[in-house]
């Protein structure tokens, strides 16, 4: 049970196929422009996939093909989504915004406003209930509908970038909020947060280009990540190589010794964070570290430490070393990996491949 | 249909006041809400509805069904059409007549005397076009007088022509007596001697599909005599 | 307080003023050449009186005929889509381009005793022609384009989007329609009846032809009005200006009307409401 | 492909059936009352020839002018505000409400030879009474009131949040009305101009009363279908078909027009422009 | 020179006043609803203040009181404004919206187009110029909106979060970007993400129910807050406290001994980062630490490590660490942090009052 989705959508050149089981939930990530918005509109009813087919707890959403074209309306998906345009209807009060989807299910007009009045008092804009949504700022609004997507208690929720735009006062709580909502409900969140994922989904799915490119668990993808978006969202530097007689070898020269059986010439990607990597004028190979050396492309002060780019890999340092070594663009520096820090592993291919990924268990 | 007049035809022998529905022309208007309230005096407890449009409109509406007991028309050709759609009750029957005169505007300051002089050129002229009853009337007029107008405008009724004599858009107008009389003070009438060869003549006829055909034919003769006369001679219209 | 963004060009201003004098101008002109010694015998003499409460009658009940019918109409233009839409469209139109006399005429051929309709109208025992409701339906004829067209601009211009909230907020296609799409085009709809009632207390030429001018049953402002002009055209210009003041006083009062209320100020939650959330 | 979001309640497709009917009924009924056999000499007759094409001629100069003053009209009603601008957009509705005639009759007041503006028009050696002028000026005055309504409604609705965004990006006033405002509308625009094409060809009233009825100069072709009904209203039916094809040609035209061009595919950046850019 | 503003408005109960010299570049942080976008709405021209007065570079914005009302008009402020809402012309296709800009300021056609086209392609959407704005998905669009703010090189340049709605894999491209461009560049950038403060502002105003309630350094406000929110921006834990005849005494019970002469009974802050406060069932205090007892509020996963929220303190321990301890809710634990990790310094009371920063220097 649980939700099955797989569909195409030519004009949008988006084909994705995935599974999330009852009570978890699925982050999506990806670049813009990836379909991720796209999946959740198909989801939610607002598009009409060209084939494919949906089912939600055993019924269809949609079953779209050569010689059938089913599509349920959306009210009837039992499907809330908060898009990534607030959309708050202009005519109604915040309150009533909020207490529009309870009533339309049937709950009397007291009882909604009443539950309309609690989600408010949740996401923190209590004060605003009767504001109009123009009377609202970016942040407001979009706690406003994002308390609108909450109130409808569906079988399935769709959030599509629920704390963007929110300040950094609030995002904890909202976090915790999410956390708590979703609890045993099954959903789907976009996010361009990596924290976002690893706080709130059980499971994470990369898009890129209308494909997906990873898929599994969150900590496996956020810890293990086997393509340059999965590394960036990770925070991690990733040096896509492959297995030689001795270990790793990777594209910028790193070399580390693997005790592993894999075969020869399997590719495998070497994953390090920015702080293990110890940036000095000149080095020696040690037998437990790989030594780069390489120009610096570029120096980025960041508050408390200086991140040092080179040879694609991003290293931090302290302020004060990078001054006492003179670190600006265009000196040579070696790079210093020790072996331990490094991760090394398959890129797993067959899940790329299959895009699928096996149901989750609820959290 | 036919049986409907035989059917309705005995009501009229208790019927002491009906009610009924005068069909009239437009140019009608003074006189006939006159008779109409003449007509109830003498006759207590009937009443008169009175319907004024076009001549050609009132045919129109009888010719698609409307429910009328009597038709008042301006001319001879609509009363024509209501009668080959086999909708009169009897015969027409000339009520009055009416001749073209020359109007111009009070000031008149083209110095108009004459239809010559209404033929003019840079004077604006304005007759009734060839397709209305008196734009009938006006061509025959110009035939019998020898005169060719040049008008600036065919309008489609009198009362087009006497608004644009009267506004002083005009210079000079062919339009009937009576239009002139009722205009009052607003436009001068010049007589042409020809005009009493072209005559115009106002049929009046009871309508087969009355409900109540015995005050309708009574409401035609009081229209055709002495009562409806002098009203009517009144109003500046000639006797028949 | 929000800025006018960008001022217009003064040329425009120029413009605009000059099609304001079009159309005021001859609204002064008539009003200067009203006889208003005679003015107020003549606008409240009863055949005066009569007419303006028939017209203000039939164009009230026309306009909600054009409400009723039309509001249906402009959602399925804008809505849906269908072979022959666009004809459809244009059809809606037409009564627009009709010459009202002949608007009346096909409305004779149609709900006359010789109509289309005839037969069947008689054998229900409906009589239309030449009655008050032969008025309502000419003016609803000419005056449902205005409440389509200008409804179906708006419907198009505010599109689908909120209305797809609304659904995947589970509201049925009722409920869109009554809580999201009708209340976020009412402005266009009560411009849209605010035209629509200003053709109908205009309409002449189909109420003439398809029912008569029976004084108190047919005859409206405008039929009185003609009739006037027959004999004095000075009174009927006199008259005239009463359908003004009747549509200007109309069209204020529409435009009075704020539907959204986007300027009411936030009022505090309702004490019962409080207390509903507290014993939650 | 993007769906049609909440579809309309079933009862809503019935009153608009109805509705539909309505506006179409009395057109089948016309058609059917045409006598064919004598419908190809009518329409070809050299009056109807004149009429018809005096008639398109007329409307589309009256429907230039209605864009020219309506477009500013619009514009100074929808994005300004001064003391007395309500009372002058009821004014504005006012030759919708006016009977054709009293309307024909106002222009003579302010036009006409003794009008207001009468000497003034001499004095220029301007005669406008009885020419083909006063015919677009009638038209003109009955049709403006669709134009500027219709686009006044469109730029509310439009807001201005673009042309504050075109003015901070350092657009004249003129560039924000021409490059951002008049494109946004322009759908609008469009409806606004075929209403008034299409009241502009259906005016009869204030034509006859202020320019007269003269073959070739003033008699449009519904004053033509007025005449002809005076001797034979199956014939004035017949030609009232030929106004309501041309109505439909030119709304079906209108319609094609894709203002926004906006289901145009993306096309690769010109080779010029991606040399520009290199060079740079 | 450079930009002096001062102004209010009473309907939305802002009331702002600061200073930008010329080429500086200026962050705007604060909660939802703080009035940032007004500020920049005030600033461009779209709101007209209640009263106040603005200048940059020597002419008068705007200069609003009770006898006055000058408003200069928005196309003359040489202000160009990326708004918070993309607000892309729907009507011209991404190319021709980014060349609105330069085309309005009388460079010819082609020229223009060719700008838009480098700036299309400097934010990396240089395949999307013909699509009209409603195919564009929301990242997409935030960056042509971008695109066409930057395209009008204006003397004041106003940024309502530039980097929303952004994929983790264009941010830092994005940054760089526009570090680049804000080179010396008179600019107000509002944000909710301290990375852009500390990569892109020379100074920093953070702003709160209308009102300033920080202001200065970039570096000093985010490594010395004296608000909460300040604190959360700089992810420090932040203790509001007095000084006593020993030192520091805080809110929630932490003491701390001073060397400093301040007076008894000043207003202080002490500042600790979550990293460096250790987290045991039970502690001696030693000499260089203080000791915190509390009750564990709250236990976050953060993928690498776990976050521990107890006695208003947020402390990060590993994961391992977490649960060798049985960290749960509800338990009670030690807070560790040693006298040299924290930082106490008083609330500056003088700069909130002013709301007004001295002018920097241009970076
Ligand atoms: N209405 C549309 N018509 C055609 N193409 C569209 C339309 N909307 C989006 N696209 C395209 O489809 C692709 C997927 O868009 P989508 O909105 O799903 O991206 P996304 O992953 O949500 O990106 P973001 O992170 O920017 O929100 C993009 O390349 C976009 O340009
Ligand atoms: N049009 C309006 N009318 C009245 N009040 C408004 C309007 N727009 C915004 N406000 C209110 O003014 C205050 C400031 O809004 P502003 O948009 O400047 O906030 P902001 O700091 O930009 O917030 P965010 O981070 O959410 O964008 C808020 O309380 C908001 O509710
Ligand atoms: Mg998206
Ligand atoms: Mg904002």
């Amino acid at each position: 049970m649980g939700l099955t989705f797989a569909a195409q959508l030519a004009e949008r050149d988006v084909d994705v196929r995935f599974e999330v089981a009852t009570g978890e939930t699925l982050a999506v990530l990806g670049p813009n422009g990836a379909g991720k918005s796209t999946v959740l509109s198909l989801l939610a009813g607002l598009l009409a996939p060209t084939s494919g087919r949906a089912d939600l707890e055993g019924s269809v959403l949609f079953d779209v093909g050569a010689s059938r074209r089913t599509l349920t309306e959306p009210r009837e998906r039992g499907i809330s989504l908060l898009a990534q345009e607030a959309l708050l209807f202009p005519h109604l009060s915040a309150l009533e915004n909020v207490a529009f989807g309870p009533r339309s299910r049937g709950v009397p007009r007291t009882a909604a406003r009443a539950t309309a009045l609690g989600w408010l008092e949740r996401v923190g804009v209590a004060e605003l209930v009767h504001r109009r949504p123009h009377q609202l700022s970016g942040g407001q609004a979009q706690r406003v509908a994002l308390a609108r997507a909450l109130a409808v208690e569906p079988s399935l929720l769709l959030l599509d970038e629920p704390l963007a735009a929110l300040d950094v006062s609030i995002t904890p709580t909202m976090r915790l909020l999410l956390r708590e909502v979703l609890q045993g409900r099954t959903a789907v969140i976009v996010t361009h947060d990596p924290l976002d994922a690893f706080l709130l989904a059980d499971r994470v799915l990369v898009l890129e280009g209308g494909r997906i490119v990873e898929s599994g668990a969150t900590a496996e993808v956020l810890t293990r990540p086997v393509t340059a978006f999965g590394a960036r969202l990770a925070g991690l530097n990733l040096v896509q190589g492959r297995r030689t007689r001795t270990g790793f070898a990777g594209g910028n020269g790193i070399e580390v010794p693997l005790a592993d059986r894999l075969p020869e010439g399997t590719a495998l990607v070497l994953a390090v964070r920015p702080a293990a990597i110890s940036v000095s004028l000149s080095s020696h190979p040690g037998a437990d570290a790989a030594v780069v050396r390489a120009e610096i492309d570029d120096v980025e002060h960041r508050g408390d430490l200086v991140r040092i780019h080179a040879a694609g890999l991003a290293a931090d340092v302290a302020p004060a070393d990078a001054v006492a070594l003179g670190l600006v663009p265009g000196i040579a520096v070696d790079l210093r990996i020790r072996h331990g820090d490094a991760t090394v592993y398959p890129t797993r291919r067959e899940q790329q491949d299959s895009g699928r990924s096996t149901a989750g268990s609820g959290r | 249909g036919a049986d409907e007049t035989a059917g309705s035809a005995d009501t009229t022998a208790h019927s002491g006041g009906g009610s009924i529905t005068v069909f009239a022309a437009a140019s009608l208007k003074e006189p006939f809400t006159a008779l109409a309230d003449q007509f109830e005096d003498a006759h207590p407890g009937t009443d008169l509805t009175l319907n004024f449009a076009g001549s050609s409109d009132l045919a129109t509406q009888l010719v698609e069904g409307a429910p009328a007991d009597v038709l008042a028309s301006a001319d001879e050709s609509t009363m024509e059409r209501v009668r080959g759609a086999d909708l009169l009750d009897g015969e027409p029957v000339t009520f009055a007549t009416n001749i073209l005169q020359l109007a111009v505007p009070p000031d008149n300051t083209a110095g108009i005397a004459s239809l010559a002089d209404a033929a003019r050129p840079g004077v604006k002229t304005v007759v009734c076009a060839a397709q209305v009853p008196c734009g009938a009337a006006a061509a025959r007029l110009q035939e019998a007088a020898d005169v060719d107008l040049a008008p600036v405008s065919e309008e489609s009724s009198v009362t087009d022509v006497l608004g644009k004599i009267s506004s002083g858009e005009a210079d000079a107008g062919l339009v009937y007596v009576t239009d002139v009389r009722a205009a009052g003070e607003t436009v001068l009438g010049i007589a042409v001697p020809e005009a009493a060869d072209v005559v115009n003549t106002y049929p009046v006829a009871a309508l087969a599909g009355s409900q109540d055909p015995g005050t309708a034919r009574d409401f035609v003769d009081f229209v055709v005599g002495d009562d409806g006369r002098a009203v009517l001679e009144a109003a500046g219209f000639g006797a028949p | 307080m929000e800025l006018t963004p960008a001022r217009l060009p003064r040329w425009i201003l120029v413009l605009a003023a000059v099609g304001g004098l079009f159309v005021v101008l001859p609204l002064v002109a008539m009003a200067l050449r009203v006889d208003w010694v005679h003015f107020v015998p003549l606008v409240t003499s009863e055949s005066a009186r009569a007419a303006l409460l028939l017209s203000l009658r039939t164009s009230i009940s026309a306009t909600m005929l054009c409400v009723v019918f039309g509001v249906p109409m402009a959602l399925v233009l804008a809505r849906t889509s269908f072979r022959g839409q666009r004809i459809l469209r244009s059809l809606v139109l037409l009564p627009l381009v009709l010459p009202p006399v002949v608007g009346g005429i096909a409305l004779l051929y149609t709900f006359g005793r010789r109509g289309l309709l005839g037969g069947t109208l008689e054998a229900l025992g409906v009589d239309i022609a030449f009655s008050t409701t032969a008025v309502v339906l000419s003016q609803a004829f000419v005056a449902l384009p205005f409440l389509v067209l200008s409804l179906e601009g708006a419907l198009r211009t505010v599109g689908t989007r909120y209305e797809a909230v609304g659904a995947t907020l589970g509201a049925t296609r009722w409920t869109v329609l009554r809580r999201i799409t009708l209340p976020l085009v009412l402005p266009a709809l009560i411009s849209g009846a605010v035209l629509s009632f200003a053709r109908a207390l205009g309409e002449f030429g189909a109420t003439l032809t398809f029912a008569g001018s029976l004084q108190g049953t047919t005859r409206t402002l405008p039929l009185e009005i003609y009739l006037q002009r027959e004999t004095d055209p000075d009174a009927a210009v006199a008259l005239s200006l009463i359908l003004v003041v009747v549509a200007i006083a109309v069209v204020g009062a529409a435009h009075r009307v704020r539907p959204l209320g986007s300027l009411a100020p936030a009022r505090p939650v309702a004490p019962a409401l409080r207390r509903a959330v507290d014993t939650h």
